[in-house]
C-alpha cells in the first residue's frame, strides 16, 4: 500500500491547498453517540468565523442503522447541502466501502486502523486512527468507552485541518454546559488524537481551516427550536400534540422553553398547557377546542399526522376557529422514509379536508423566518379566523443553521375581531358571520362572556350569517362567497415574497423553504454559466399580486420542488392558467436538500 | 315587586331554553334536554359561563335545543372529547356539557372517549344511548344488544359495548346510568354530575322511537327495496308517545316496554347497599347485572380526589383564554439575553 | 277569491295546453311517507312512454324538516332539474307561502282545503283539495291515516293531468310487491281523489300528459343500487362500511343482492362477507387487508370519510395493494350539506394521502355506466394494483333515473398479475416490485400461497424491488419512478372520455358525471343561441392524450364543476400548463344539481 | 437417513427464521420474536399460511425479524387490528399473528383494537408493552404507570391503561398477559393463544433498555436540549443485557429489578386457584392486583364459544379470496332476468 500512497503523494505535492472549502462527511452506525462529536466540530468551526453547516442523515431506527454526518465549509458563505464529499470519517463498518467508493478521487479518509482497510483506492488519500489505544487514556467507564471513542476523529480531524482546539475545548464546555467531568474526560481523547496526529500523521491532502470573521453576530441553531421559541412569543396557550418524527423536538423544545419563560412569576403556575395527545385526531381536535375558546392554540406534525388531521381542519376552516398547525415535511407517500427530508406535503396541506376547503400556509426560508413566522402564525390565524400552517421540513427542523439574532417581535399581539361585552352591547343585532367590514371575516364571542346575546353555536354543517343551522340555498351560496373573500383578504396580509429582479433577466426562479440556500449558490453558478436569473422566494399561501407580476414579467419561470411531483408548480397553473405556458416544474426528491449543482443542471438542461 | 319564578342569579326557566327541537315526536333525547334545561335553572348555574358540546347523530343535534345563551360547538362524529379537552383547557372557568350517542362514543369515539375520561376532563358527558344510529336511519351501534333485532339491520350477533364499564376501567371519576323515561332519577344524576370535580359519565339509555322495529317504521323501507326505490324517505315516521316510566323504589327491578314490543329490565341501585366509591364493588355491579341481562340505574361509582387537566398541568387560576399580552409574551429583555448568549464571538 | 281566479281563467283561455313538458313540485314535511306517493306518480307517467325524472331534495333530520320532491316530464328526453316548477303541491305548512311565491306566474298550486289559501298570488292557478274527507274513505289506522293521505294528491293530479289511473294502480302493486291489503288501501284514496276531482275541478290549468313510447325498453334505478348491482357483478369478495349519507343506501343494496345473487347453492352460505366497521378508518383499513389477501374489496363513503380515509388510502398507493372505494359526493366543506349533492372531492380524492400521493378516479355519467364502472373498478384495481375510486354523487347515487337496461360484464374478470405457485417456480428471483414488464407493475402473490418463496413484506415505508426495507436514495427514487410509469400506463387502461366533436366548434364544453344531463341540453339551448359547441365527457382520472387533443383542438374550453372551487378546471390546468390559458373554469355550487339554464347563462356570459 | 431436527411438517428451526433485528441490543422485543419463532416451529405452523400484521414502532418493526416464509404487513400507527380483520376475512385459513406496541394498541389504537376483541378477529394479537414510545424515543404510552418518572417526559400524572382489562371489557375470547424476560410462560401462553379459536390478547410486560431512564441515555439529551442543540442522536445507545427471569411457581410473586432501577412485581397465576372461564373472578383479579401494585401473568380469561368474524358471516368454507371467478360473478341469466322484470313496457 505504501507503494500507492507514495504515487499519490507525488501526486499531491505542488498542489495549492484548499482553504475554508470543502465538505467533511462522518460515518458512524446509529446511537454510538457520535452526534456529540459532530456538533463539537460544527461549532469550534463555527467560533473560528468560517460560515458553516451540518447536516444529519440518520435512519428510523434506535441503534446500528447507519448514519451520516456532513459539514460542510464555505467561505463563500454557501450553506446548502454539497452532493460530495472531501473529507470521509469511515466509523461504521457496515458502510464503509461504499461510503469510500463514493469519495471522488483525491479525496481523504479517516478510519480505525483495528481495521484493516475497508476499500483500497489508489486515488484516495487513507488515514488510519488507533481509536481503541487513544480511547484508553480517558480511562472511561467501560459502558461509556464507544461513546468516548468519537473525540479520537475530532482531535485527529483538529490536527490535520487545523482547527482552533481551544474552541473545540469551548465547544465540549458549551455542549456539556460546563460539567467538568464530561468535559475533561472528552478533551482528553481530543487531545490524544491531536497529539497523536501531530506526531504520526505527516499531512498529505490539501484540505485546511483559516480563521475568518463571517459568523460573527450570528448563532446556531435548529429549526424546531427556532418555531418553538417563536411560538413561545407569540404567546402560546394551549399545544397539544402526538410524537412524530420530524416534528418531536419542536414540541420538545417548546416544553423547555416555556417552563423557562412562561411559569407565572408570583404564582410559580403554567400560563401554558403542552398535552401529549393519543393521536394526532386528538391533538388538531383540542387545538380547534382550545382555539374556539380563545387560547392560542398549535400543534406539530408530519405526514402521517396531516393525513389525520383532514377531517378536524376541514371543520375549523368552516366554522371560522383559529390555530396554527405546524407540519415538520418528512419524505411521503405513506410512512416513507420518516428520517427524510421532502416538500411534500404542499397540496395536502393547502386543500386539506374535503369539498372545497383552502388554507393558508406559511413558508419560511430560514432560521430567524422561522421563528418571526412562529409568533406571526398566531397573528394572522386569529385575524383570519382560520388555521395557520406552517410548512418547515425534516432539513430545516432538525438540522442546526447559521442565523441571525431573532428579533423581538415589531407589533403588539394582534387577538383579531374578538368583542367584549361592551362591543357586543353597541352591535344591536350582531351575528356571528356577518361580513361587517367587507374582508369577509365577521366577528366573534369567546365561551364565558358575560353578555345574553354572546353565545353562538360554531358547527360544521350548513349555516346563515347568525350561525344558525341552515339548508337553504341562498345561505349556503353567500357564506361561501364571504369564506372566497376572505382567503383574498388573507392574500394581502401573509408574508409577501422575496423578490430579487435586480438583474431584469429573462428567467425568473421561483423557490420556497428550505431550497432557498440550493437557489442563492445555484443562481451564483448559473452566472458563471452565462444565464441569469431572477428570483422569487414564496413565503405564504394563498399567493399574492407579486407573484402574479413576477411571472408575467419573464419569459419563462422555473418552480424548485424538493418533491416528485413539483406541487407548487401545479398550485402555480391552477392559481394563473394564463400564466401557465411558462411556468415550468424543475422538481425532484430524494430524501435529501437540494444542491445547487442539481438546480444548475436542471435549468441548463431546459435552457438548452 | 318580588318574581318567584326566577332563581339564585335572577333568571327565569325560559333563559334557559333552546331552540326548536328538530328531532323526532317522543324521541327520548328530548326529554334528557328538558331535564338538563331544568337541573340547570335548578342549580342556578350561570348560561354564560356553560358550553354544550357535541358530536354528530341526533342526540348530537340536542345542544341546539336548551340553553340558547350557552356557546356550543356541534364538531364531528366522535371526535368531540378531544374538543371538549381542548376547550376547558383553555378555560379552566367554563362548565362543559357534551351530549353524545352510542354511535358517536361506543362506536367511532370509543379512543377519544377512553382517553377523555382518563385525563379526567371536567365535563358532564352525557350518551344518550338507543342501540342505533337514528340519524342514518337506524343500523346497530356498538351498544346494541347481543340477538337485538332490526328489520332494517337484521340480528345483531355482536356482544354489546358497555359505557359505564368503559368508563370505569378508563379510570372515570363519576359513571351513572338512567333511563331517558326515568325524568326524576335523570335529573337526580345530573345534579350530581354538574356538582362533580371532573369528569362525570351518564349513560343514558334513550329509546329511539322511529328505528326501533316497529311494523310501520320499517316495512315499507324493505318492500322498498326488493323493488329498486330508494330508500331515503320512504321512512314515513309514525308519532309516538314518549316512554316514561313512573317511580320505583332502590334496589328494585322495573321493566319497560319499548316501542318495539320488546323489554327493557332496569335495576335502581339501593345506596344503602351500594357504596359507589368502592370500584371493585362497581366492576361486580355491573358484571353481575349484565348476566342477568339487567341494566343498573343510578350512582355506580365517584371518586372527587382525581387531579382534572387543569390541574396535573399545573394552571395558573386565570382561564389561559383571559391572560393578558403581558402574561403570554416574554419580555424583550428575556429573548435579547438569549440571543446575547448565543450569538458568536461577541 | 273567485273574481281573482276569473280574470285568470280568461287569461287562460285560449292559451293552448303544454303537453309531456313540465315540472311538478311536492313539498311535504319530511316523514310523512310521501315519497311513496311521489313514486308512483314518477313510476306511472313512466309507463306512460314519457321520459321523466324525479329529485327528492331532502333535509338532514328524520322527522318534521321540508322535503321537496320534483318531477320533471319531459317530450324531448332531457332529464336535467328545471329551475323552475310549474306545478307545486303544497302539502308542507312551513314551507308553503315561500314555496308558491318562488312559483312563475301561471303556475298551478295544489294545496289542502283544511288550510287558509297560504298565498294569495291572483297569477297562479289554485286548486284546493280536502284531504282530510279523502282520506277517511280509506279508513287506514290511526296511525296511517298521515301516511295514506298522501294519495289524495296522487289522485287529484291524475285527474287534472290526465295519468292513466291504471298505471298508478301498477305503480302501487309494484310498490307494495304484490300485496292486496297496503295497495288496495292506497288506491281506494287515490280513486276517492281522482273521482273528486273530475266531479269538482275544473280544469282550469294548460298542463297535460300524452301517452308517448320513448320510454320503452328503459328502467328506473337510483344510481346507488345501481353501483351495488355492478360490484355485485363485479364478484366484490369483502365490503367493509360505515354508514354515511348520501352513500349508505349503496351498501344497503347491496347487502340485499348478495344475499340473492351470491348465496352459495350448494352450502346455503355466504360467497362474501359485508361488514359494518366502527369507523371509516377501520372500514378502509379492512377494505386493504382484505385486498392484500386476495379478495376483492370495496367500501363506500363520502366527504368526512373520505378525509378519515386518507392516511390508509397513501398506504394502499404505496404498498399497492388493490381495493375500490365509492365517494357519494355530498356536499362540504365539513359535514356541509349532508343530504345535498357537489362534486366537491375531486381533487381529494386525487390525491388523498400526503406526500406525493396520486389516485385513479372512475366518473361514471349515467346510472348504466355506474352499473359497468362498479364491476370494471375491481379489474383495474386488481390490474393497477392500486386503489380505484368510483366518484359519484347524492344525485346520481339517492335519486331515481331512466336507465338503459345493464349489460352483462363483456370481459371475464382480470385478477392482475397474480402469481400461482407453478409460475413462482418459474421466476426464480421474483421480486414483489420488480417491473418485469415494463408496465410499472410487479407480480404479486397471496398470503397462504404454498411455496417457500411466496413471502413478501408489504410496508408504507420505503422498499427495494424486493420488498426489503430500505432507506438508500436509489431505491427511493427509481420505486417512485416506477409508480409515476405505473400512473401513466393507467391513463391508457382507464374509461376513455366520450367525445362529441360532430359539427368541429371552435367551443369546447368539458363536463363529468351528473352534469352531463344538463350540458346535454345545455348545448341544444345553446344552439339557438347559436353558440356550437363540441363536448367532452371525461369518465376517469387520471386524464389521457383524447382530452389534451380536444382542448388543443379548441380555442376555448369551457370545464363544467358542481363545486364552488371549479376542482376539475384546477386539475387541467395542473395537467396541461401549455394549454391552460384557454382551459376556463363554470363552476358553481348550491347544493342541487345544475341546470341547463346556468350553463346557458353561463357561456354566453363569458361569450360576449 | 433420519433428520432428527425437523418437526411435523419437515421444516427445521431456521425455516421460522427472520431478518436481523435492527431493534436496540436487549431489548424485550427480541426475545419475544424468538419464542414466536420457537413456538411456531415445536407447534409445526405451517409459515406459508402465516401472516404477520403490525403497526408502527419498535415493536411493530419485529414481524420482519421472525418467520421470513410468511407474507406480512407493517401497516400504520394503531390501525393494524382492521387490517387483521379484513384479511382474515377474506382467507379464513390464514393464522394471523398481530404485534403491537403499547403506543400503538394503548394510545392511537385503542378503538380498533376493542373493536377487533369485540368482533372476536382470529388472530394472535400480542402487545409488546414497555409503557414508553421507544421508537419515537421515550414519551410516555397510556400504559405508563401512574408516578412513574423518565428523564425524557418527567413524571406520568395520569393513570395506566390496562391492556387485559380492556380486552376483558370488550370481551376477548382469550386475555393472558406474561414477561419478556419469563421465556417459558411467553412460550406457553403462545402455545395457548395459538391454539385458541377467535381473538387471542396477550399483553407482554417487554421493557425498552434505552429509553426507561437510566441516566446515560437521557442525559446528554437534556444537556443538548438547554444548548439548543438538536435532540436527534444525541442519544447514545450503550449495550444492554437483556431483562431474563428463571422459574417461579405459580401463585408465588417475584420482583424484577428493570434497567432503571425500579421494580416490578409480577404474580403468576395459580391455575388450581383460578378458573379462567369466570370471568367475574377475573375483573376481580385485574382490579385487586392493581390495587396492590402487582402485574398479574398467566392465563386470565378464556371463552372458546365466541363466534369469530367468519362464523357470525356465515362464510363458506373456501377462503373468499379463492372463489372461481363462477363463484363470484353471477350468472347472465340473473343479470337478464332482473333487467326483464325491471325494464319498461315489454
Ligand atoms: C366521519 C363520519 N362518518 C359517518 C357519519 C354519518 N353519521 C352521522 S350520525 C351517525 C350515527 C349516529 O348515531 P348515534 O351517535 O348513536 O346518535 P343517534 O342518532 O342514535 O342519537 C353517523 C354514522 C358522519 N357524520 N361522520
Ligand atoms: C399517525 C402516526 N403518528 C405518529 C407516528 C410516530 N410514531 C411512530 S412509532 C410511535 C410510538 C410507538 O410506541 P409503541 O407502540 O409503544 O412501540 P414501541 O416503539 O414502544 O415498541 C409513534 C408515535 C406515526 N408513525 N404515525
Ligand atoms: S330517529 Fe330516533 S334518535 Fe333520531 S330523533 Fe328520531 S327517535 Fe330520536
Ligand atoms: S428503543 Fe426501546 S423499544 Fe425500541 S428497540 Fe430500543 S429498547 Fe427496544
Ligand atoms: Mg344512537
Ligand atoms: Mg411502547
Amino acid at each position: 500500500m505504501t507503494t500507492v500512497q507514495n504515487e499519490l503523494d507525488t501526486l499531491m505535492t505542488g498542489q495549492k491547498p484548499i482553504i475554508n472549502d470543502f465538505q467533511i462527511m462522518i460515518a458512524t452506525p446509529n446511537g454510538s453517540g457520535s452526534q456529540t462529536a459532530n456538533t463539537v466540530l460544527l461549532r469550534s468551526i463555527f467560533r473560528m468565523g468560517i460560515p458553516v453547516s451540518g447536516k444529519n442523515i440518520f435512519p428510523s431506527n434506535i441503534q446500528g442503522l447507519p448514519t451520516w454526518y456532513t459539514i460542510r465549509v464555505s467561505k463563500d458563505g454557501y450553506i446548502a447541502r454539497l452532493a460530495t464529499y472531501h473529507i470521509c470519517v469511515a466509523m461504521n463498518r457496515d458502510t464503509a466501502s461504499e461510503d469510500i467508493q463514493n469519495l471522488p478521487s483525491g479525496a481523504v479518509c479517516l478510519y480505525p486502523s483495528e481495521w484493516k482497510i475497508p476499500e483500497d483506492r489508489s486515488d484516495i488519500i487513507y488515514y488510519a486512527m488507533p481509536v481503541k489505544e487513544l480511547t484508553t487514556v480517558a480511562n472511561a467507564p467501560s459502558n461509556l468507552t464507544a461513546y468516548i471513542s468519537n473525540m479520537v476523529y475530532v482531535g485527529v480531524l483538529t490536527a490535520l485541518l487545523d482547527i482552533d482546539i481551544n474552541q473545540i475545548e469551548y465547544a465540549l464546555d458549551y455542549h456539556f454546559n460546563g460539567k467538568t467531568k464530561p468535559i475533561q474526560m472528552n478533551f482528553s481523547v481530543v487531545k490524544a488524537g491531536y497529539e497523536w496526529a501531530l506526531d504520526n500523521l505527516p499531512k498529505r491532502d490539501p484540505y485546511k481551516l483559516e480563521k475568518m470573521k463571517l459568523t460573527e453576530g450570528m448563532l446556531l441553531m435548529d429549526g424546531n427550536s427556532a418555531g418553538a421559541l417563536g411560538a413561545v412569543f407569540g404567546g402560546v396557550g394551549v399545544a397539544a400534540w402526538y410524537p412524530i418524527t420530524p416534528s418531536t423536538s419542536l414540541i420538545d423544545s417548546m416544553r423547555e422553553y416555556l417552563a423557562e419563560m412562561r411559569t407565572d412569576a408570583e404564582t410559580g403556575k403554567a400560563t401554558y398547557a403542552v398535552i401529549q395527545a393519543e393521536d394526532e385526531i386528538g391533538a388538531i381536535g383540542m387545538v380547534i377546542g382550545a382555539g374556539w375558546a380563545g387560547a392560542r392554540a398549535m400543534t406539530a406534525t408530519s405526514g402521517p399526522g396531516m393525513s389525520l388531521m383532514s377531517e378536524y381542519a376541514g371543520l375549523a376552516y368552516y366554522a371560522e376557529v383559529p390555530s396554527v398547525i405546524w407540519n415538520v415535511q418528512r419524505m411521503g407517500p405513506s410512512t416513507g422514509l420518516p428520517t427524510r427530508t421532502s416538500q411534500g406535503d404542499i397540496l395536502k396541506a393547502y386543500f386539506l379536508g374535503h369539498g372545497d376547503t383552502k388554507h393558508v400556509c406559511l413558508i419560511p426560508g430560514s432560521i430567524e423566518e422561522i421563528f418571526e413566522f412562529g409568533w406571526r402564525a398566531f397573528d394572522l390565524a386569529e385575524r383570519l379566523q382560520t388555521l395557520i400552517f406552517v410548512m418547515i421540513d425534516l432539513d430545516f427542523g432538525m438540522n442546526v443553521w447559521m442565523s441571525k439574532p431573532f428579533q423581538y417581535p415589531d407589533e403588539p399581539m394582534d387577538r383579531g375581531k374578538v368583542l367584549s361585552a361592551e362591543e357586543l352591547e353597541q352591535m344591536p343585532d350582531w351575528g356571528r358571520y356577518e361580513d361587517v367590514d367587507g374582508d369577509g371575516i365577521g366577528y366573534r364571542t369567546l365561551p364565558g362572556l358575560e353578555h345574553p346575546r354572546a353565545a353562538w353555536f360554531a358547527r360544521g354543517t350548513g349555516h346563515n350569517p347568525k350561525a344558525i343551522y341552515s339548508e337553504r340555498v341562498d345561505d349556503w351560496v353567500a357564506n361561501m362567497a364571504r369564506l372566497n373573500r376572505k382567503f383574498d383578504y388573507a392574500r394581502t396580509i401573509v408574508p409577501a415574497p422575496v423578490v430579487d429582479d435586480a438583474v431584469g433577466a429573462a428567467i425568473g426562479l421561483i423557490a420556497y423553504g428550505s431550497s432557498d440556500p440550493c437557489v442563492v449558490e445555484g443562481r451564483d453558478q448559473l452566472r458563471q454559466h452565462g444565464i441569469e436569473t431572477d428570483y422569487l422566494r414564496l413565503r405564504a399561501l394563498p399567493l399574492s399580486e407579486t407573484t402574479r407580476n413576477f411571472i408575467a414579467a419573464h419569459d419563462r419561470v422555473y418552480v424548485v420542488d424538493n418533491n416528485t411531483d413539483g406541487q407548487m408548480a401545479k398550485l402555480l397553473h391552477m392559481e394563473y392558467p394564463e400564466l401557465a405556458a411558462r411556468i415550468k416544474s424543475l422538481a425532484y426528491s430524494d430524501g435529501l436538500s437540494l444542491t445547487a449543482q442539481w438546480l444548475v443542471d436542471a435549468v441548463t438542461g431546459q435552457e438548452q | 315587586m318580588v318574581r318567584t319564578n326566577v332563581n339564585l342569579i335572577g333568571l327565569e326557566r325560559n333563559d334557559y331554553k333552546g331552540g326548536n327541537s328538530t328531532l323526532c315526536q317522543g324521541c327520548g333525547h328530548n326529554s334528557i334536554s328538558n331535564q338538563i334545561i331544568a337541573v340547570c335553572f335548578e342549580l342556578s348555574i350561570n348560561p354564560q359561563q356553560v358550553i354544550k358540546l357535541s358530536g354528530i347523530g341526533c342526540s348530537s343535534k340536542s345542544p341546539a335545543y336548551f340553553l340558547n345563551r350557552s356557546h356550543g360547538f356541534n364538531s364531528l362524529h366522535g371526535r368531540m372529547p378531544a374538543l371538549a379537552t381542548g376547550a376547558t383547557t383553555a378555560n379552566r372557568d367554563l362548565i362543559a356539557v357534551g351530549v353524545s350517542g352510542d354511535g358517536d362514543t361506543g362506536s367511532i369515539g370509543l379512543g377519544q372517549f377512553k382517553h377523555m375520561v382518563r385525563r379526567n376532563v371536567p365535563i358532564v358527558y352525557i350518551v344518550e344511548n338507543n342501540g342505533v344510529y337514528g340519524l342514518t336511519k337506524g343500523q346497530f351501534s356498538a351498544t346494541a344488544d347481543m340477538g337485538q333485532e332490526l328489520k332494517y339491520a337484521g340480528v345483531n350477533e355482536l356482544p354489546p359495548i358497555d359505557i359505564c364499564l368503559e368508563a370505569l376501567a378508563a379510570d372515570a371519576s363519576f359513571v351513572a346510568r338512567s333511563f331517558a323515561g326515568d325524568s326524576k332519577q335523570v335529573r337526580e344524576l345530573l345534579k350530581a354530575a354538574f356538582s362533580h370535580h371532573g369528569v362525570a359519565i351518564l349513560d343514558i339509555i334513550s329509546p329511539c322511537v322511529t328505528f326501533n322495529n316497529h311494523e310501520d317504521s320499517t316495512k315499507s323501507y324493505t318492500y322498498g327495496k326488493v323493488n329498486e326505490e330508494p330508500l331515503q324517505d320512504i321512512t314515513f315516521v309514525p308519532e309516538f308517545e314518549e316512554i316514561q316510566i313512573e317511580e320505583h323504589e332502590p334496589g328494585t327491578v322495573q321493566t319497560v316496554q319499548m316501542h318495539d314490543g320488546s323489554h327493557l329490565m332496569l335495576k335502581k341501585l339501593d345506596p344503602i347497599k351500594h357504596d359507589p366509591t368502592d370500584k371493585l364493588a362497581a366492576f361486580k355491579l355491573i358484571e353481575e347485572a349484565r348476566l342477568q341481562q339487567q341494566f343498573i340505574t343510578g350512582l355506580i361509582y365517584v371518586d372527587e380526589n382525581r387531579k382534572t387537566v387543569a390541574e396535573v398541568s399545573r394552571l395558573v387560576d386565570t382561564p389561559l383564554a383571559q391572560l393578558p399580552p403581558e402574561k403570554l409574551r416574554p419580555s424583550r429583555e428575556v429573548l435579547d439575553k438569549m440571543m446575547e448568549q448565543l450569538t458568536c464571538c461577541r
